[in-house]
């Protein structure tokens, strides 16, 4: 058996003073989609934060082909595409600036004039490529961060809500594009509201919500 | 600072909040009675025995206050910055807490050096505030000591306000000892050759052995504040663990 | 003793006030400072104690 | 370098990516410029309206005046350093990147200084001249600017690592950074007084350019490390 991509064991998140997790277990190999299913608030946010390397605030370890993250750190960040809440997208500066800004701090990513206007096309913003960023909605400064998806060769994606703020066919067109990553070798771990169609799907469930807030309230 | 040493296994067991809790009541005792002694045969022995400086007469009995919390404000920084670097590299809670617990002591006692600094100032040079070297590095000592107390207070998540803090003593730390030597060389550019009363005089032995019970007293004192203040921060932060549980339910 | 008498002490020749002014405010401040984190922490437990109190009111009110 | 399509830079070209895109930022955005300028302006003006137009009295305190200025100045434009990329999730895309977090600091902050403290490093002999400050100091403040702001600038980064996330940042910030700033302004106006009275520099520019080799060491380390707490918040 291959050393799994990203694996973790036993994570332990604690919030507010409340549990989010405990005992988390699961390995992500290359080649597989992972869901992260939960109900809101349940940390599905706070535990791609912590898979990325961005919040610390945990416990347990987390193994990057197989060896604690901590240690291979710059080969892991160099395998990472990360997707979250917010788009990481200047408002100042037009989507190819904005692209190509990413690109040089993540190598491994394409920086032809042609991938990138290809890329735009594909997150539905043809000819937008020179229009400020504070021109365009919420959801195309969204759609513009997600075009990397288009431009990066990072094996490994963390993807937070990827399909907030597209039509249909632009969900179909992007889980076309992480089968078609998957295909490839590459792993996924998403969240998502939406209902899948992707093969191979495996989930792993925050859902237990803790109940010692709920015994603080003095209802009766 | 990905990176975390080794360390041996009483170094983490240093840091568990519940060891840090059993030792300190045992510890608490002794440095709260040796506090109280010395600084009672201190304060006694400067008040009353300790004879009067030849120039500056019986408001010399101040440097009995005034030495001993300048010297202990300066330390307490350094161990909120020592703390806060342990802290940040070996992930130790009891280090954190300690550091949390060190600001505000810190600068109570900041407080205290410069008052008493004012205050002996008045009958010596005639003025409340004269912007002597050691007080003016004292008084940014305090503005440092407020401005990782404030940082402290205004991020909610208990453990970055401890990582916030502690980056922010050592850069403090750091900068200590530029602030002291820029400050002392303003000084001598702005008032020159005066004559300064927290400058050692030549003391004898009836002066300075008091000063040193003084000295050894704060620090005693500083003990036990510390443990105290750190043992109800761990009581806090533990609070839902079983053994604080089992504490409250004993009472 | 260097005092000829508790006035003289007292008094220390004029700088009487400055003195034990500040020995005054030492005091006030280190006391503050052992006595703020005991309140903190008699805080504590009386919160603690109510909690469980409560806890104990509802399980038995329940049952 | 086996691929040419993709982005495969050294460290330098990173930088210079990183600094041309703030400076582009900043230009795109020039209302914010302005600001630090006026505000400069405007705290040296508040001098002599409010102690005294004597020249005599001016001309002492002008090298005084126009350091403080200059440090609360700086002051204003650091609270912005970081808190666009933080509330865009640039950041986040900072951390997350290979290249090292300290380079990309350094990078931003030098920019910021060539924003803030470079503008006003040309602009003071106009307030020196307003403050009748002795011609022959002139030189001296002008130099002492040159190597005491992107100190400032380096100090000041690390306040604002602290309190991006942080919703009243802008006061704290000032809380926490205006002590660590004291011995650049004590040995900058230090030197301009002594050119004023016709003493050599050289000493203090030394010790102002060790204090900002010092900086440009230790402070992009700290900037990382506080802008990574902040982040995980």
């Amino acid at each position: 058996m291959s050393t799994p991509l990203l694996e973790a064991k036993q994570l332990f998140c604690e919030r507010d003073e409340r549990v989010l997790f405990e005992g988390l277990d699961f390995a992500l190999n290359a080649g597989e989609v992972l869901q992260v299913e939960g109900p809101n608030g349940s940390g599905k946010t706070t535990l791609l934060r912590i898979l990325s390397g961005l919040s610390s605030a945990f416990e347990g370890d987390i193994f990057f082909q197989g060896e604690p993250v901590s240690e291979v750190r710059d080969n892991f960040l160099q395998s990472l595409l990360y997707f979250g809440h917010l788009p990481g997208v200047k408002a100042t500066l037009t989507p190819e600036e904005n692209l190509r800004w990413y690109a040089a701090l993540h190598p491994e990513t394409d920086t032809m004039r042609e991938r990138i206007l290809e890329a735009l096309e594909n997150v539905g913003l043809f000819g937008y490529e020179d229009v400020p960023c504070h021109s365009l909605s919420a959801g195309q400064n969204r759609r513009v961060s997600l075009a990397r998806l288009y431009l990066s060769h990072a094996p490994l994606w963390i993807l937070d809500e990827p399909f907030t703020a597209i039509d249909k066919k632009g969900v179909a067109a992007k889980e076309a594009l992480i089968e078609k990553h998957a295909a490839a070798g590459g792993s996924v771990i998403l969240t998502t509201h939406h209902e899948l169609a992707i093969k191979n799907l495996r989930q792993v469930n925050l859902g237990r919500i803790e109940t010692a807030e709920l015994r603080e309230q003095p209802n009766d | 600072m990905a990176k975390s040493w080794k360390m041996p296994k009483w170094f983490y067991q240093l840091g568990s909040p519940r060891w840090f809790y059993d030792i300190s009541s045992r510890l608490l005792p002794w440095f709260a009675v040796a506090a109280v002694l010395l600084l009672v045969l201190g304060a006694a022995w400067g008040l009353a025995f300790a004879p009067p400086d030849y120039q500056q007469g019986n408001s010399f009995r101040i440097i009995y206050i005034h030495v001993p919390a300048a010297v202990l404000a300066q330390s307490c920084y350094m161990l909120m910055a020592v703390a806060g670097a342990i802290s940040l590299i070996w992930k130790m809670k009891v280090a954190d807490m300690v550091a949390k617990s060190c600001a505000p002591i810190g600068a109570t006692i900041a407080i205290l050096a410069l008052a008493t600094g004012a205050i002996w100032g008045k009958p010596t040079w005639g003025a409340w505030w004269v912007w002597d070297a050691r007080l003016t590095s004292m008084l940014i000592l305090l503005f440092l000591y407020i401005g990782v107390y404030t940082l402290h207070s205004a991020i909610d998540n208990e453990v970055n306000a401890g990582q916030a803090g502690a980056v922010l003593s050592l850069v403090g730390l750091v900068n200590i000892p530029i602030i002291k030597y820029s400050v002392e060389w303003w000084n001598t550019l702005h008032q020159p050759a005066t004559f300064t009363i927290t400058e050692k005089p030549k003391m004898v032995p009836e002066m300075w052995v008091p000063l040193l019970v003084m000295v050894i007293g704060f620090y005693c004192f500083f003990a036990v504040a510390l443990m105290l203040r750190t043992r109800t921060e761990i009581l806090q932060r533990e609070k839902r663990s079983s053994w604080v549980q089992q504490l409250v339910e004993g009472k | 003793m260097h005092f000829e008498s508790f006035s003289d002490l007292i008094e220390m020749g004029g700088h009487g006030p400055y003195v034990w002014t500040c020995y005054a405010i030492a005091a006030t401040i280190l006391i503050y400072n052992i006595v703020s984190p005991l309140l903190s922490k008699k805080q504590f437990f009386d919160e603690q104690t109510r909690r469980l109190k409560r806890e104990q009111r509802i399980s038995n009110s329940k049952s | 370098m086996t691929n040419s399509t993709t982005s495969d830079l050294g460290l330098g070209a990173v930088f210079w990516i990183t600094l041309k895109r703030d400076l582009l930022l900043a230009f795109r955005r020039r209302n914010d410029l302005v600001s630090p300028l006026v505000f400069f302006l405007m705290v040296a003006t508040l001098f002599p309206l409010g102690v005294s137009p004597e020249p005599k009295f001016l001309s002492e305190v002008a090298a005084g005046v126009v350091w403080v200025a200059a440090l609360l100045s700086t002051l204003l434009s650091m609270d912005g350093l970081f808190r666009t990329d933080f509330d865009d999730g640039s950041l986040e895309q900072m951390l997350l990147s290979p290249q090292p977090l300290a380079l990309l600091v350094v990078a931003k902050i030098c920019a910021h200084w060539m924003i803030s403290g470079l503008p006003l490093t040309i602009m003071s002999p106009l307030l020196a001249v307003m403050l009748f400050l002795p011609d022959g100091a002139m030189g001296a403040l002008v130099v002492t600017l040159l190597i005491g702001t992107p100190t400032l600038s380096l100090i000041g980064a690390i306040g604002a690592g602290l309190t991006v996330g942080l919703r009243k940042g802008g006061v704290l910030i000032t809380l926490l950074v205006l002590p660590l700033y004291i011995p650049v302004l004590i040995f900058g106006t230090g030197a301009v007084q002594a050119a004023a009275s016709g003493l050599p520099i050289n000493g203090y520019l030394a010790i102002l350019g060790a204090i900002l080799a010092l900086g440009v060491v230790l402070a992009p380390i700290a900037v990382a490390a506080a802008l990574r707490i902040s982040v995980s918040n």
